[in-house]
């Protein structure tokens, strides 16, 4: 093998009593394209940030190109040739991408920017590896995954060669995945070095040369892509053989909900129009399509949380008025937001006030808190859900993303809730996560659940779904069933390509 | 009504509203700076207050004006330190911080004050700085007297304010402290190391608010009175607003309300005290609230103002 | 060198640290007082004498204590929904005006059993009214409220200075800016005769405790915790945001308000405006010091006003520049800052 | 005889003109050995009343001082300690055996110098600075415009209120504002107002403390106030056992030797010197009363 561009020698890192890196080494080769794969707090993100100045690790070193850097030193990292892409991205939504770009690449003591210099490089790379975006645009008001290559652009602007990206696709769709690898791609034939987390194994198997396991901050295994299997690096990440559970032949029951031309209007923009759907007791509706098509609201109105402009909504066969919160809890319909961090639990407050806080009505008497049936409940949701690392009285935020996903999943599921509505449930978690997450979905339909699993994830979609419709520019398709599906069909569908058809047809 | 064009065409009054404006322009100046790395600094007003105290103690005791000036800046940018080592380095609430510089800074000048000062009937003084009139542009009809005769110290204030709008928005540095107030995480992943930045903006920031009250001792008046930085320094903090966190837009509003303030005494020597002080007084925090309001949706606050950026924490 | 913060805070930490900064505060002050030309030891043992030495000086700790209790109380409630208010002094001067307003021209001649009551409860309102402005530009123009709170205060004061001009002028006051008083009758009870020390006091602690009731104990304390950590999450959970929001709104300006109230009908009888020495930033600093725990308040208070007191009879009984009262309380804020901040983190190398 | 405990509690610091009399009466009484002084400064209003306690409890004797902000609290305090003087700058009246209460009447002295400015304007206008129209500003600035229009009918008198006690450079604005709308001697009840004169290079009064080694070439004439006489009334009460309760305002009047004008020679015309001169007699002999009016200034 040539001559490796980077080394990681020994590296272990502490966090409290928590050991997230031990003795971690990991060599990358120019041009190679090396994946990190591991469970949810296996440490990836640490090692990463390690790597490039952000943590100064307990003990081990750094070697680019032969040479030691020096720990805890970004500048340094970023001048040896290191760029970084962060898991949430570091940019600044006030400033321009020009400036988001250009910020710290220059010396800081010079007296006058060379914004035309900067300019003219950036174009030139955005040529080079097919990035386009408007220098001047503010970045605020770009797109996730404009703002992603603005994040690609930042690190390559900085002539990086070996560029790492901490879970690149979590927020991307299909296509846009698909575009970034090709890119990453081209950017390895042209010399570059990458490493890149996913917890994706489609891509991780037909974009990495190599494969490096991480479990429990540990390194357990280093493999060439061709010579393993999705089945291996998921037993490998896990530590046992995980396997994604299989959807049952079943027969829905009646409908539970239904949706009849309801339209939502929000700052004077139709997000919703005119949505047609239908869910019974015992299936799985899946509806996937592309982010910021209106799945944010679909999920938000059915939440309680956003209120309808116009049409009909059936909760069990009758009409509904305007759906507050505490009428969709009350009514038995179990929620998981879409993003966990931001709606699905509190970070600093203790899980047992997590568990309760969206039912106070139950655990309440005459205003003053039932803490002890809070602490009991939070208690039976630890049990039965395997929540690991906390006890009820801790902080939720100490809980690893899967663990959180976890606990929401058992809050709603727990008291067995006539209807599931589960928004990007899998978003970011590990493949053991994954496989739990879908299990539980599973088992809450087969008894009688009727769940709408809003997805990005097509195959998670055709997993799990019974019936799936996509939305399109804040409009839904005619369901089609999960035996007529596959990836080009809902690719079509995501498109808005039902429409043509309908047109055509008339 | 022609007693306020009267009043409007002299050119006394323009040249009152540079002179009330020059401690405003510093301050909001700092003060400025200081939020556009992200630190919030209530520490104005005890700063101004020690700049006030020390620039003028030291001329007292034979430093020359400038050195004077300077070394108010100097103590601004110790109480910058401070405030810095608790924002900063420990992300401790900046409000509470800035409110604790404040009121020590101010007891401590007071202090200071009467044990190096012997108390006499009136407060003892120096010789303040002078007037100098530009040559050429002084002689200009009007504008000359209104603009260019003053005394160094504004000028300076206006000098530093254009270098500031050049420096945020024109140099490698200014970027970086922008960065710094909007997003430290992306700055800190850029290489640059916000917690220095955040230090060397609030310090710079301070040593300017401690300019500002020097302005006070060293030119608009000879002699350090206890509390006689009146409030000045919220004003700044309100400007700052006001400004849209833009230099060129805060000297601006400086001026504005310093323009309020010298128009209010020259009608009240043509109308009498017929519409209460206080209205005028308002002005400026009025103004700046609904700034606010017009400009919050705009989302032009820096984002990462009054939080906290710890290294390594999730 | 990092900080790394600690999930578990031992006892003996969360007692030692406090005591240690009173003591670095104690220790700075001292090199001060030294420089003073003053025994330093003794100018120690004439701070706790000025602070509880005589009837009259633990009187007085008390009585300023009690308005700083009213704004901790303020400042404490909306912070912990991460509303921050830090417009308490405005606050404080609209509920003073109201009520020294309202007694002499809307409730004047009312029996004090009425009277008191209901000038007490507007005053609150008044503080009430002046946090929901700020509140309602957040919730309508996402305006954050530290800058506007802040700037209200000083609209407060020239507003209320502007009334003790004008309107609101007492005629029998030589011309000098101050309110027309608050009736006699309408006066709180004193709780010792020959001292300041009134109901207020009575009225400050059993409001802390209610609060504290409310805040540990209570449907809404757990809303308005989770609205402050985490409005989007609150929202999902059925949290009325707004309307908790508002609740604490009211709660906070209404302390401040009643802070207000009670130094007017405690203690001064009418409004000028110099009725609080900083009374409501010196709430933050007290609610800061107690953590935000409602209980901590009272005793943060206390010692505010003790370090306060003591230090300024200190300064007189020796002789020694009076400001020293101001800076010995800052000290105390500052370090005091210092020790809170490693009760909660460690430094790692 | 052992020296008088006298405590002095300064509400602003003892720089602010007015403290400053009090201050220097005192400490020169002290120098005498007629009393021993102690003092408080930058009182709060509301730390005002527990400063007066603690000097009773400690055993002053006599208490001086101001209590504008507290006059409430202030008698209940007198009245808690019968056995202690206070002699109060105050708008309100004495009470009890043991509340004295003085005002500050220096006005005699501005209506003097206002006699000199008459005589001494060019532009036929004069402008006064104040802090707030209370009545005793407004007594001061109504004399010295009284004083001008004696001698000059025609002039022009211009008034700015600052809006607060302790803002020179603000004071400094304002004298630079009645400048510039013509004004060409200022009368500064203000600190501050004098350094806006000596910019411009126009002459101006002081009011209290005489201004004029301040300001050597500026200020020409000072409504000097002194506090001595009052001081001594009351040291003369307490010492023979007289109820101190009572009004001393009248001990700083000019025939009681309170107040006087302090002037250079030689700047005014010398007739209006002889005519100021002449009035100055009369009202030492109590012939002449300045008029005190204590509406606001217009
Ligand atoms: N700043 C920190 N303070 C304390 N603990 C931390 C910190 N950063 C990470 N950890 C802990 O270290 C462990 C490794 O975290 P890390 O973020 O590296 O995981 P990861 O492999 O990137 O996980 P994910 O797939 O969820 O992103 C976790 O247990 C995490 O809770
Ligand atoms: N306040 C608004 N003003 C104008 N357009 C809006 C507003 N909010 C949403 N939209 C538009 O409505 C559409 C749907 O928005 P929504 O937030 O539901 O997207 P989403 O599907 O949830 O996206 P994501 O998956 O990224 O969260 C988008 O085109 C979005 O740009
Ligand atoms: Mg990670
Ligand atoms: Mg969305």
């Amino acid at each position: 093998m040539a001559v490796p561009v980077l080394e990681i020698v020994d590296v272990s890192k502490r966090f409290g009593t928590n050991l997230a890196n031990d003795g971690i080494s990991l060599s990358l080769a120019k041009g190679e394209i090396v994946a990190l794969l591991g469970e949810n707090g296996a440490g990836k993100t640490t090692l990463m940030s390690i790597l490039f100045g952000h943590y100064v690790p307990d003990s081990g070193r750094v070697l680019v190109d032969g040479t030691a850097l020096p720990p805890g030193k970004p500048r340094a990292a970023i001048r040896a040739g290191i760029g970084m892409v962060h898991q949430h991205f570091s940019l600044a939504p006030n400033l321009t991408v020009l400036e988001n770009v250009m910020t710290g690449t220059e010396s800081l003591w010079s007296p006058r920017s060379r914004r035309a210099e900067a300019r003219a490089k950036l174009a030139d790379i955005a040529r080079r590896f097919g990035l386009g975006v408007d220098p001047d645009a503010r970045l605020g008001d770009l797109s996730v995954g404009e703002q992603q290559r603005v994040e690609i652009l930042k690190a390559l602007y900085n002539d990086a060669r070996i560029l790492v990206l901490d879970e690149p696709t979590a927020v991307l769709t299909q296509a846009e995945a698909e575009t970034l690898f090709s890119t990453l791609k081209v950017m390895a034939r042209q010399g570059l070095s990458l490493i890149f987390i996913s917890h994706k194994l489609d891509e991780v198997m037909a974009t990495a040369d190599r494969i490096v396991v991480l479990r429990g901050g540990r390194h357990v295994a280093d493999r060439k892509a061709l010579e393993t299997s999705k089945a291996e690096l998921a037993e490998l990440m896990v530590g046992r053989s995980v396997a994604r559970p299989v959807r049952e032949a079943a027969v829905p029951g009646e409908t539970v909900l239904e949706a009849a031309a309801v339209t939502v209007r929000q700052h004077g923009v139709d997000t919703l129009k005119a949505v047609d759907f239908r869910l019974r007791a015992g299936e799985v509706l899946g509806i996937v399509g592309v982010s910021g098509n209106g799945q944010g609201v679909l999920a938000r109105l059915l939440s309680g949380t956003v209120s309808r402009t116009a049409g009909d909504l059936l909760l069990f066969g009758k009409p509904v008025d305007r759906l507050t919160v505490a009428d969709v809890v009350a009514a038995g319909i179990g929620r998981i937001p879409e993003d966990r961090n931001a709606e699905g639990a509190i970070g600093e407050m203790a899980i047992w006030e997590n568990a309760i806080l969206e039912r106070l009505g139950d655990y309440a008497r005459y205003g003053l808190v039932d803490r002890v049936g809070g602490m009991r409940f939070a208690g039976d949701i630890i049990a039965q859900f395997d929540v690991r690392g906390g006890a009820p009285a801790t902080r939720t935020r100490l809980l690893s993303g899967g663990n959180m996903q976890k606990l929401i999943l058992g809050r709603n599921l727990i008291k067995r809730p006539r209807i599931l509505l589960a928004a990007q449930p899998a978003r970011g978690l590990d493949e053991g996560a994954v496989a739990a997450v879908h299990e539980r979905i599973l088992q809450a339909r087969k008894a009688g659940t009727a769940v709408l699993l809003i997805s990005e994830d097509l195959d998670e979609v055709m997993a799990l779904a019974d019936r799936i419709q996509a939305i399109v520019g804040g409009r839904l398709s005619p369901p089609i069933q999960n035996e007529e599906a596959d990836r080009q069909r809902l690719g079509l569908m995501m498109a808005g390509e039902w429409q043509a058809e309908v047109t055509h047809a008339v | 009504m022609t007693a306020v064009l009267d009043i409007l065409a002299s050119a006394g009054l323009w040249a009152a509203v540079l002179r009330i404006a020059t401690p405003l322009i510093l301050g909001t100046l700092g003060a400025l700076l200081c939020e556009r790395a992200g630190v919030l600094n209530l520490g104005i007003e005890g700063i101004m207050t020690f700049g006030a105290m020390i620039g003028w103690l030291s001329v007292y005791n034979g430093a020359d004006l400038w050195t004077g000036l300077l070394v108010a800046a100097i103590a601004g940018a110790v109480f910058g330190a401070l405030h810095a080592l608790l924002t900063v380095t420990l992300g401790l609430s900046q409000h509470v911080s800035g409110l604790g510089v404040t009121l020590f800074a101010s007891s401590l000048s007071y202090f200071l004050f009467r044990l190096l000062v012997p108390v006499a009937g009136t407060p003892p003084t120096i010789e303040p700085f002078q007037s100098i009139a530009i040559p050429g542009l002084s002689d200009l009809p009007f504008v000359g007297p209104a603009l260019f005769v003053q005394t160094p110290p504004t000028y300076l204030a206006i000098l530093i304010a254009l270098t500031m709008a050049y420096g945020l928005f024109r140099t490698p540095l200014g970027l970086a402290i922008r960065m710094t107030g909007e997003n430290p995480h992306a700055a800190e992943a850029q290489g640059i190391n916000p917690m220095t930045v955040r230090y060397g903006a609030v310090m710079a920031g301070s040593a300017l608010m401690g300019m500002a009250g020097a302005f006070l001792t060293l030119s608009a008046f000879n002699s350090f009175f206890p509390t006689m930085v009146q409030g000045r320094g919220w004003i700044c903090i309100a400007l700052v607003v006001f400004s849209s966190w833009r230099p060129g837009r805060a000297l601006l509003g400086a001026l504005l309300f310093a323009f309020f303030d010298g128009f209010q005494l020259r009608l009240q020597t043509t109308l009498g005290g017929t519409v209460p002080y206080q209205l005028f007084l308002m002005i400026p925090y009025i103004l700046s609230i609904a700034a606010l309001a017009i400009m919050a949706r705009r989302a032009r606050v820096p984002q990462a103002l009054m939080q906290p950026y710890r290294r390594g924490e999730r | 060198m990092r900080f790394e913060r600690r999930e578990h805070r031992p006892l003996a930490l969360v007692i030692a640290t406090p005591m240690l900064a009173i003591l670095a505060a104690l220790a700075i002050s001292g090199v001060l007082i030294a420089i003073a030309g003053a025994p330093v030891l003794e100018a120690y043992w004439r701070i706790l004498k000025g602070a509880f030495g005589s009837r009259l000086s633990a009187t007085e700790t008390l009585t300023r204590a009690t308005p700083l209790m009213l704004t901790g109380l303020a400042a404490a409630v909306a912070f912990r929904a991460r509303l921050w208010n830090i417009g308490a002094e405005g606050q404080l001067y609209l509920g003073a005006i109201t009520v020294a307003a309202a007694s002499s021209h809307l409730l004047g001649g009312l029996p004090p059993v009425v009277q008191i009551p209901a000038l007490l409860a507007l005053g609150a309102i008044a503080g009430m009214v002046l946090l929901l402005v700020p509140l309602w530009l957040r919730l309508r123009f996402s305006v954050d409220e530290v800058v506007t709170t802040l700037l209200l205060n000083f609209v407060a004061v020239l507003f209320v200075s502007m009334l003790i001009d004008t309107v609101l002028k007492d005629p029998a006051a030589f011309g000098w800016p101050q309110s027309q008083s608050v009736e006699d009758g309408a006066m709180l009870p004193k709780l010792l005769s020959r001292s300041r020390l009134h109901l207020g006091l009575g009225i400050a602690l059993v409001l802390a405790v209610l609060l504290h009731v409310v805040q540990s104990r209570t449907v809404f304390g757990l809303q308005s915790r989770a609205a402050g950590l985490n409005p989007q999450a609150a929202v999902f959970a059925g949290v009325p945001l707004g309307r908790t929001l508002v609740a604490v709104a009211c709660i906070s300006g209404g302390l401040a308000g009643l802070a207000g109230a009670v130094e007017v009908m405690g203690v001064k009888g009418y409004v000028t405006t110099d009725l609080s020495p900083g009374y409501g930033y010196s709430g933050i600093v007290v609610a800061m010091l107690a953590n935000l725990h409602p209980l901590g308040v009272v005793l943060a208070a206390l010692f505010t006003a003790t370090m306060f007191v003591g230090a300024d009879g200190m300064s007189r009984s020796m002789g020694i520049p009076s400001y020293i009262a101001d800076l010995t309380v800052s000290l105390s804020l500052l370090t005091m800052l210092v020790a809170l901040f490693f009760t909660q983190y460690r430094i790692r190398r | 005889a052992t020296p008088v405990k006298v405590a002095g509690i300064h509400g602003s610091p003892v720089e602010n003109a007015w403290n400053s009399v009090l201050h220097k009466a005192l400490q020169d009484a002290a120098k005498d050995g007629t009393i021993e002084y102690v003092f408080s400064e930058g009182v709060s209003g509301t730390d005002y009343p527990r400063a007066m306690r603690e000097y009773a409890e400690q055993g002053a004797k006599l208490i001086i001082g101001e209590t504008f902000p507290v006059e409430k609290q202030a008698r209940e305090v007198a009245a808690d300690y019968p056995d202690t003087a206070f002699v109060m700058g105050s708008s309100g009246k004495e009470a009890g055996d043991n509340f004295g209460v003085f005002g500050t009447w220096n006005f005699d002295g501005a209506y003097l110098a206002g006699m000199l400015a008459g005589k001494m304007t060019k532009s036929n206008v004069v402008g006064s600075v104040g802090a707030m129209p209370i009545p005793e500003v407004n007594m001061l600035i109504n004399a010295f415009a009284a004083g001008v229009k004696a001698v000059n009918p025609d002039a022009k008198h211009l008034v700015t209120f600052i809006g607060t006690f302790f803002d020179p450079p603000k004071a400094r604005e304002a004298g630079l504002a009645q400048i510039d709308a013509g004004a060409d001697i200022l009368f500064g009840e203000r600190i501050g107002t004098a350094d806006a004169a000596k910019e411009r290079g126009i002459r101006s009064v002081g009011s209290l403390v005489d201004y004029t080694p301040r300001y050597p070439d500026t200020v020409f004439a000072n409504a000097l106030w002194n506090f001595r006489p009052i001081l001594n009334a009351a040291l003369a009460d307490v010492a023979s056992g007289k109820p101190t309760g009572r009004d001393y305002t009248a001990y700083g009047l000019m025939k009681e030797g309170g107040s006087d004008i302090v002037f250079v020679k030689g700047i005014a015309p010398a007739d209006a010197e002889a005519a100021m001169e002449a009035k100055r007699a009369e009202i030492k002999a109590g012939t002449f009363d300045v008029p005190r009016v204590a509406d606001e200034p217009k």
